[in-house]
């Protein structure tokens, strides 16, 4: 199955673009997607404790079930506003 | 009401969006991009946001709200992009019949959205740039 | 930063004025007059104010404020004279380096001058006319 | 002596004007002073359990002592704002 991953902020940074389409195996899980990511990208490991991930919008734990078709956000801590 | 926009903010069409004839209170909440940050001279910032999500969790914020208060209108504007010190980042405009309503709503709404909406800013200071994390 | 007066009061005016590039935050409410007040469809609104000592307690609200908050710039400005519905009767902005400053002394602010601020207002509906007191 | 009173909104309907200049006898407190207006006025009475005074823009109680020049306000129950 194919899902679409998004990438922000430093995650972007590190892995060098905004947008990934990826193929995976069916039944994987936003964990299964992320160790994808980690062993490409030691610096993003670095940032795993902290990182967010969303499925479709919504943020979503790492044992969730990806289906195809899913939009994965991977989300470093969030920070809206000014600085306030 | 809600909005990711590279385009600059402004509170007084914010205010006037979200005025209605039932209302009689007001409240809104502006986040500045400020010259110092952790003791640096800050040059600007890029903000930068997830924007379908972050429109999705201004939604949240708003049902969220309307479960504790009774409020009329709430809008969240986002902007992103390059912003100079002294911008607006962000605007919150919150109308509701009566006082505390809209300002316990509008204090709520960016308590909310420092935690759960998808924006980030990179701040650009004569060090060098960093990406600022969660609830600075 | 303290005014009574006769003059439409502008949100943006006031967000301008408090505005300083060392202000990360900026919390602004304003009251305005309702269409229903008790159930009665109200015409108009006549405000009244003793300025003088208005003035003095606005001054008050700001000492209080600086004791218990770090803040930059407060205004409160009060209408008064006759106001339709839908008009703003007060505008308290404040500025403050972070954002629970800034909300937390525009809420006290409101709060505080609906205490201690002389100024009173008649409702003027089909019913006739009533002086509305304290804490309304 | 002689003292300004202010009176405003229901307080200044009742008494038909908004600045009254009064000639006391010394020591007169404000207690005193209001006294000379429940006389007169017994609708300001009426209302005298909810109506608070000022001395020189502060707020004072009724056993304070009057000065010459002193100026006295007559606030009913305060209401700034909208309805809010």
């Amino acid at each position: 199955m194919q899902v679409q991953v998004k990438l922000f902020a430093a995650a972007r940074d590190i892995v060098g673009q905004g947008e990934v389409s990826l193929q995976l195996t069916e039944g994987s899980t936003v964990g299964d997607l992320m160790e994808h990511f980690f062993t490409r990208y030691p610096q993003l490991k670095a940032m795993a404790g902290s990182l967010l991930l969303a499925v479709n919008r919504e943020f979503a734990e790492r044992t969730v079930k990806l289906q195809e078709g899913d939009e994965v956000g991977v989300i470093p801590p969030v920070s809206g506003g000014g600085h306030v | 009401m809600f909005e990711v926009t590279e385009k600059p903010l402004s509170v007084a069409e914010a205010v006037s969006a979200v005025s209605k004839r039932t209302c009689g209170a007001l409240a809104t909440f502006t986040g500045v991009v400020r010259e110092f940050s952790r003791g640096k001279q800050v040059s600007y910032l890029e903000y930068e946001a997830y924007p379908e999500m972050a429109i999705a969790k201004m939604r949240q914020i708003e049902q969220e709200i309307r479960d504790k208060w009774e409020i009329e209108q709430i809008l969240i504007h986002h902007r992103i992009g390059h912003l100079e010190i002294g911008e607006a980042s962000v605007v919150i405009a919150v109308s509701a019949p009566h006082r505390r309503q809209a300002l316990e709503a509008c204090a709520y709404a960016i308590e909310r959205l420092k935690q759960i909406v998808p924006v980030w800013k990179k701040e650009v200071s004569s060090d060098g740039s960093f990406w600022i994390g969660m609830g600075s």
